[in-house]
């Protein structure tokens, strides 16, 4: 491992994000559309290579750090959002992107996802969900449909599943998306989206586990049923869906209906408008599930407000601003000393 | 002011404990008269002891607060076993603490607190105060503090309830009156408190103080006075300071002097939580702080920080060292500098929390997963904090390790006077990073240290992958068999290397004898107070020792070790250094034992002693 | 410690749910008043004394169970959701009723707390919500407003407060509550609804801690607030409240709007509908916060979903219809055996 | 089906590995030799070794898996050092295994897949097949396995995918020939799994099956057949079973007699998620499972379904057992019956997490805060697991503790012949709870065990509180410092006593002599086959034990060192039981280490021990 020379950030390119490690994942693994696609995104983002960092906890999508010629920090099940604090708070220039699965950032992990989401810090959380655990070799995990059977649920499964938005949105996240790992172009605009978003940035990615998962997502995103079921969100557009977009949403009181584009008057779609500062226009899409509603991809909310890790440094700034940056004696002396004369 | 009415009798140290309702200021007043007495200078020791409830009702048993003060005129290192005088504010204060009080001790009750009520709440059947018994026993004064207290503030318009409030330093004015203290440093004190913001109260409080000293000089209420005379005290500046305040400030000084930024991530526990709460208030100083959801996030938090190129630090309890285990073995694989701290108290589970005990120490040797040594540092009084904070740090950053800290609630509730060291008194600790430019391979080593050389994200050309998986000396991941091998001996070699850098053992007596008492961290002052007695008294055939590491042990130990017939282990635990001693020096060292949620006395240890030398 | 005889459960009374042990709050603590409200609750539920469990974290709050003549479990700081589960699966009869704190359920609990919640589990959450850490005397919890000073936080904190309500829609709860300290009225109601439900019943008490966070409720909960600023949700009647219910609700869109209800026609005022299956209106009932909103109590949402450990029971039920009890050879003889003989 | 051509050399036992691309089945034919070799009977231990990762690359050196037996006419203890036989089914499985192969070995491989591809991705420059020294070496059959086998399904509809798919049948049947094992029980498994559902599948597979034993009979293509004639096995019905399998059964069979329901909580983790899988299975025996949040969740369901009456169980690896700590210590001071099971990995960290070790022991020892003694129980094999299971139920019933039982993945997944227990044979493990009706004190001990007695949620009138904080025999809150001291004093006087009841240690070899080799856990096979060889070359002075039971050690293990000049301690860690047996014992005890992930080898014990002897 020597030094290799780094194009200047206005010149990298996906070659330079990648490493010289074997990918380990299984042939047609959802996870390589997702690395490439990372990979695409990074050496747009003006951002020098040293200074990104990708931090992950414990799944094969957590392996992801070891593909990316970034700084990485493959941590332990579930802790990687506390790592990236850290890294952040005190290190708050740099580019955090952390990689976690269905288990690692909902089961095991859930806690410190919700903590990190309402505390705001400005790093990116890309969310592998493949609704099993891989790693582990196929256990149901938090986001498994009720009734999935696997080795550990033979007679199906019982837990309701999380909804990761819905959980995102419980801890007030200032930004959340969904995209899907086969649409890289999609991928690609919502990591730029995520990045470009100040404070946490909440990503579920539907992630295909050929292995022990296969066709999870089918049913939404395959070639034949994609433009029936999937909602594509664009800030200031309306709801609409459908091959001829001819689908679209509209409320009843609080409730969303399906409507033909063609028989309603156009003023009656919802417009699509993440940046509202109530949280209600997002849960109500969040709440759209299939197969009653198409489900809903891109940004679903995204807001203003203060970044922890500014905070943090904010208020040494104004301590120090007020007190000074602290002498040694100030340090020990505190406030009261005697002497022993000698 | 000084008196001069009734002698004083000499002595070279006495120990005075406030005892009352948490309501009552115990706490307040036991502060004042250990900086009263450092003033002197005597040297002193103090424990504070407060209720487990936040506020148990009032008068109850549950409910009574109390610090002692040890004060010397020689050096003094414990709080002292049994108080020769005790203040006791109210019947509950009485029917916790009498038991402690030293045969013919001076006992001072606030007999205006014995009513049916009162009695009843801390369970007396009758009035102890009745009692010939007692009179027999201890010396007793019982004073109407309350009543006087108010009788001196008759032309004060507080408020009944106010003028109440001032008894404790009726109290104070009073003992300060039996020891012969001065009472300007009090007064300076309710001065800077009180004087602006409330010049009423601060008038009753000096009122009430030189009431009570002067209830001793115009009455004939006490036949005794004691006079502690100044002690040798090395000259210095010198503040007091507890141990958690000790152990925040070395963190500070550590990251100043390394030159990395210090982020310390914990989670409130008791007694760990006054670290991050006085770690909170240096703000200026450039800390980071973040106090995390969990444990489990805090240690994370810490490393990540440490990581990225700071320091990163956490404190916490026995409850809390379980939770935060996963990570330092993540820390021991990616060799990252780190610090754990663990403010031990009573186990196991939620156990006793507000008291002290020394059970953490397999833990902190072998509390996780797999081959994963840290080294263990163990501060031996409140101001030593200071000095094994640092060290700490100095030991994670040149070696690129966790690094566990044991203190326990004793150290880090009581305080003690420091003399405080002068910046340039203190070694550099910083260590460069790997050099841009440089080709870097994550895991190689300094062939003396075994320590690898941390670069950081930002560092130019230096972009590499830590994590838990096992890696090889290039950084990638290896399931290579011998790889592993080697991998787990050279971590277990650095952690051993360390003891080369480590200050030498310092020890308490002879190099040779007949017993040799061995104790770690907190216990320290009972330990040496006892074995000093004793030398003291002609045993010259015993030493003590204590360690401040833990792992890597002392070099040196092994051959002290062989100097002596029998070896001795006080711990406040059920032998778990006796078990290391053992293990590694095959010497058949004794274990003395005490889980009671309290520190060793010195006369324990000291009977304890004569029993092993006997045998 | 020894048996008293308990009254049959149609006559048991406040007393026998009375411990000997002395309560251990500070004089004043909001923790006094819910204690009595649940031994006021619990004797009218037809419940056997020793059929009720009440398990506990550790904080204030969490010394609870050692003040209840029942069985009671004071477990360690958090966890308290996972051993209730243990406790509901091996004996689904169990009244189980877990006592937390915003510290122990949110903060270092947080995890445990959705997965109960998601796996809907027949238990009832009672969380002391008194936005501050107690029993280690006074540092900031997640429940705290931004710029809380502490002593953990001496220039304000930073972090965005959970809204444990939005947390447990995020987890799907399927009955969430809000009651408060100072109403043992409205507790006692509460308390009762939660008990009715199949299902976990999750109930946010706002505590009053007077030694740490004296008055948080205050503004919108003292004598001289509470008609202006609570607004209790009753099933089927419009979202009013006032001195004369003379302020109401409507929709804008998806947005509530506080409107003069005189000057409006009724018709177009919200009514509360917790048993309808959509999140959306407990959502947007839980956005209401102080000081723009006022803020709601009572029952947020009730809806029926199957139960975890009821779950468990019927799987084994069916296995056991499907295969039998199985047999000691069945179970030691496995697929193949064979047969040295002697 | 026998064969008549080429004669048989006799041999004691035999080691065969299959190896091959993860895709190539190397598991199921790797099953099938063993399930063949148990009619004979044969004495068999096997050893899966699967790659680290779900599905490398096709062709790839991390893509390999293998699958070793060892069976004999004796005794066989373990999978064997090395194999006399390797089946390399591609040239990645070759490079792996080879240096493995026993000198003058016999080496089948599969020379079709050895095209420039497939040598590229195993990382060989040139095909050692080329390789002139190879064949010196080893006894090299280098077969077109895949064409053969294809050849032998012209006839079949099947694709060509398909037809190659059978090739591992092919080897399989080579190899049956090369040591006369027969056809049939394989046939049979063939028509089990496909015959209904895929005829044509079943069809071509025992097609190529025997293809490949004709191969052997008709060509003159090896030289040497080797017989392992039939063991002396003790009489009784069998069954293979592995380590989790075991430690399933174990529970399942422990709640019938004890007649508690059984609740296991787990969280899913390498090498215990099939102890977890395996009783999710078991519905209809009234086994709950709960698959939880993460390793916390899990042991507090375990531990709550415990406290309402059940027997909760848990089982983990070494990074779940650091998150279960804190949990431990509060069943440790409720005393309440829970079962925790480690499956050890290599660490520290995630570390080698597919690979073997024995490095948690002082963990399980000590890794938690306090005193906070666990009974700690090690299975020694597979099928041992069972009785060790059995064991640890029985342990945590009669005295109401936790138990960890710490097994190890080389143990978990290997598997072994089993003589199933008859119902009559287990002892009974009920235990009464408290009668309602008298009154309960829940801190009230048997005088003989210490154990307390347990009152359960649902029982009239035995209401009480149970939780972290120290308690007193009421059952109430205790801060009184010499009821901590009693209960810390009792709660290890209790584990302590449990030694009387466990089983006695089984010893190979005289009771005295000049080394005692002591061993735990899954490190037995290898122990004990490397004394026993020893005892049969004439080192009457050696002696070897394995301790199942290491909290409380064993009683008679004192007395047994003292009859040995030496103890030598063999680990698959740093020393972590010589280090308890020093301190216990105060014996030079000798530790062999290897921390490799692989289990240790019979020869590197002889070799070590011969070392030991001699110094
Ligand atoms: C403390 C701990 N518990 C359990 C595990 C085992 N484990 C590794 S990854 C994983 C779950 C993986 O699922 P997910 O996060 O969805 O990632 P995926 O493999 O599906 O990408 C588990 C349970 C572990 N490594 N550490
Ligand atoms: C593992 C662990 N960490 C920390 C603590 C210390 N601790 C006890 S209670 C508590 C928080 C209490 O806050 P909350 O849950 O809000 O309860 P309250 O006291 O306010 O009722 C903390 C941090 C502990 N007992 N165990
Ligand atoms: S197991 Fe599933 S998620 Fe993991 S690498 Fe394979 S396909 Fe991808
Ligand atoms: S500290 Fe606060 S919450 Fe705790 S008992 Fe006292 S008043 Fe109640
Ligand atoms: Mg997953
Ligand atoms: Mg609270």
């Amino acid at each position: 491992m020597s030094v290799q020379p780094a194009a200047p950030p206005e010149e990298l390119q996906r070659k330079d994000f990648i490493t010289p490690n074997d990918v380990r994942w299984c042939p047609g693994c959802g996870d390589y559309a997702i690395l490439n696609s990372l990979q695409r995104t990074l050496p747009d983002l003006g951002i020098a290579r040293e200074d990104y960092c990708i931090i992950s906890g414990i799944g094969c999508s957590s392996r992801f750090p070891y593909y990316m010629q970034t700084y990485g920090f493959h941590t332990i099940h579930g802790r990687a959002p506390s790592v990236a604090t850290g890294v952040k708070v005190a290190n708050p220039d740099l580019s955090v992107w952390i990689i976690t699965g269905d288990g690692d950032g909902l089961s095991i992990g859930g806690n410190h996802t919700l903590h990190l989401l309402r505390r705001n810090l400005d790093v990116n959380v890309l969310l592998f969900n493949n609704r099993i655990y891989g790693l582990t070799k196929g256990q149901y995990s938090p986001t498994s449909p009720e009734g999935t059977r696997t080795k550990t649920t033979p007679s199906g499964s019982i837990d309701h599943p999380v909804n990761p938005l819905l959980f995102a949105l419980g801890a007030e996240a200032t930004f959340i998306a969904r995209t899907v790992d086969n649409n890289p172009k999609h991928m690609v605009e919502t990591f730029k989206a995520a990045h470009a978003h100040k404070g946490v940035s909440f990503v579920e990615i539907f992630q295909n586990c050929v292995i022990f998962n296969d066709g999870a997502f089918d049913d939404v995103y395959s070639k034949t049923t994609r433009e029936e079921q999937l909602l594509k969100l664009e800030a200031g557009k309306p709801l609409t869906w459908g091959k001829d977009n001819e689908k679209g949403i509209r409320l009843n009181g609080l409730h969303p209906e399906i409507v033909n584009v063609a028989e309603i008057d156009s003023s009656e779609l919802v417009v699509h408008d993440p940046n509202q500062e109530s949280p209600i226009q997002a849960q109500m899409l969040a709440n759209l599930t299939y197969p009653d509603f198409p489900t809903p991809i891109g940004v679903f909310r995204q807001i203003e407000r203060p970044v922890y890790e500014e905070q943090v440094a904010d208020q040494i700034k104004a301590a120090q601003e007020a007190k000074g940056t602290g002498t040694w004696q100030e340090l020990l002396h505190g406030k009261s000393t005697w002497t022993v004369e000698g | 002011m000084s008196s001069s009415t009734s002698a004083f009798q000499e002595k070279k140290a006495a120990v005075v404990r406030f005892a009352g309702d948490s309501g009552d200021g115990m706490q307040v007043v036991g502060e004042r008269f250990s900086d009263t007495s450092v003033t002197v200078p005597n040297s002193i020791a103090t424990f504070p002891d407060y209720p487990a409830e936040i506020r148990a009702p009032i008068g109850t048993i549950a409910g009574v607060s109390a610090f002692q003060v040890h004060f010397g005129a020689q050096t003094v290192l414990t709080p002292g076993d049994e108080p020769d005088a005790l203040v006791a504010m109210n019947p509950a204060a009485l029917a916790v603490h009498l038991d402690d009080l030293a045969e013919a001790g001076l006992l001072i009750v606030n007999n205006a607190s014995f009513t049916e009520d009162n009695l009843k709440m801390a369970k007396f059947e009758s009035n102890p105060l009745d009692d010939p018994e007692l009179r027999k026993k201890y010396e007793v004064l019982d004073i109407d503090i309350s009543g006087l207290a108010v009788e001196a503030l008759k032309d004060s318009e507080l408020s009944m309830k106010d003028k109440l409030r001032t008894k404790n330093f009726f109290a104070l004015g009073f003992t300060y009156w039996v020891y012969g203290r001065p009472l300007d440093p009090t007064i300076n004190f309710i001065n800077d408190k009180w004087g602006k913001k409330l010049p009423a109260v601060a008038d009753a409080n000096i009122k009430v103080l030189k009431a009570g000293y002067f209830l001793g000089e115009t009455t004939e209420i006490t036949r005794n006075r004691y006079m502690i005379s100044r002690a040798e005290v090395a000259p210095g500046i010198y503040r007091k300071i507890s141990g958690n305040e000790a152990l925040a400030l070395g963190l500070i000084a550590g990251a100043r002097k390394s030159g990395r930024e210090l982020t310390f991530s914990g989670y409130p526990i008791t007694p760990a939580s006054s670290v991050l709460e006085a770690l909170a208030g240096y703000k200026h100083f450039g800390v980071k702080t973040v106090q995390a959801e969990d444990e489990i996030a805090a240690i994370g938090v810490a490393l990540g920080a440490s990581f990225a190129g700071g320091i990163g630090v956490t404190a916490t309890s026995g409850p809390g060292m379980c939770l935060k285990s996963e990570f330092m073995g993540l820390a021991c694989i990616t060799e990252l500098p780190l610090i754990i701290m663990d403010i031990q108290r009573g186990g196991p589970s939620t156990g006793l929390p507000t008291k002290t005990e020394q059970s953490d120490l397999l833990q902190a040797l072998y509390g996780r997963h797999g081959e994963s040594p840290i080294p263990v540092v163990a501060p031996n009084s409140p101001s030593d904090c200071f000095r094994a904070a640092y060290d700490a740090m100095r030991i994670a950053l040149a070696y690129n390790t966790p690094v566990i800290l044991l203190s326990d609630g004793y150290i880090a509730n009581g305080s003690e006077p420091w003399n405080i060291p002068s910046e340039e008194s203190l070694p550099d600790i910083s260590r460069p990073l790997a050099k841009e430019g440089d080709p870097y391979l994550p895991y190689k080593r300094d062939p003396e240290t075994f320590a690898r050389t941390q670069a950081i994200p930002g560092q130019y050309g230096l972009e590499h992958r830590l994590g838990g998986l096992e890696k090889d000396e290039m950084g990638a991941i290896s399931y290579d068999p011998s790889n592993h091998q080697e991998m787990t001996r050279l971590r277990a070699a650095k952690v051993e290397a360390i003891a080369k850098s480590n200050p030498e053992l310092i020890i308490r007596g002879n190099k040779t004898g007949k017993l040799l008492v061995i104790g770690w961290g907190g216990t320290h002052g009972a330990i040496a107070s006892a074995v000093d007695g004793l030398h003291n008294e002609g045993f010259d055939n015993i030493t003590s020792v204590n360690l401040r590491h833990l792992n890597p042990m002392p070099t040196e130990l092994g051959a002290l070790i062989k100097g002596f017939d029998k070896v001795l282990v006080p711990e406040l635990n059920t032998g778990q250094l006796a078990m290391i001693i053992r293990s590694k020096f095959l010497v058949d060292a004794k274990s003395m034992n005490k889980v009671q949620g309290r520190p060793f006395k010195v006369t324990e240890i000291q009977e304890r002693i004569l029993e092993v030398l006997k045998d």
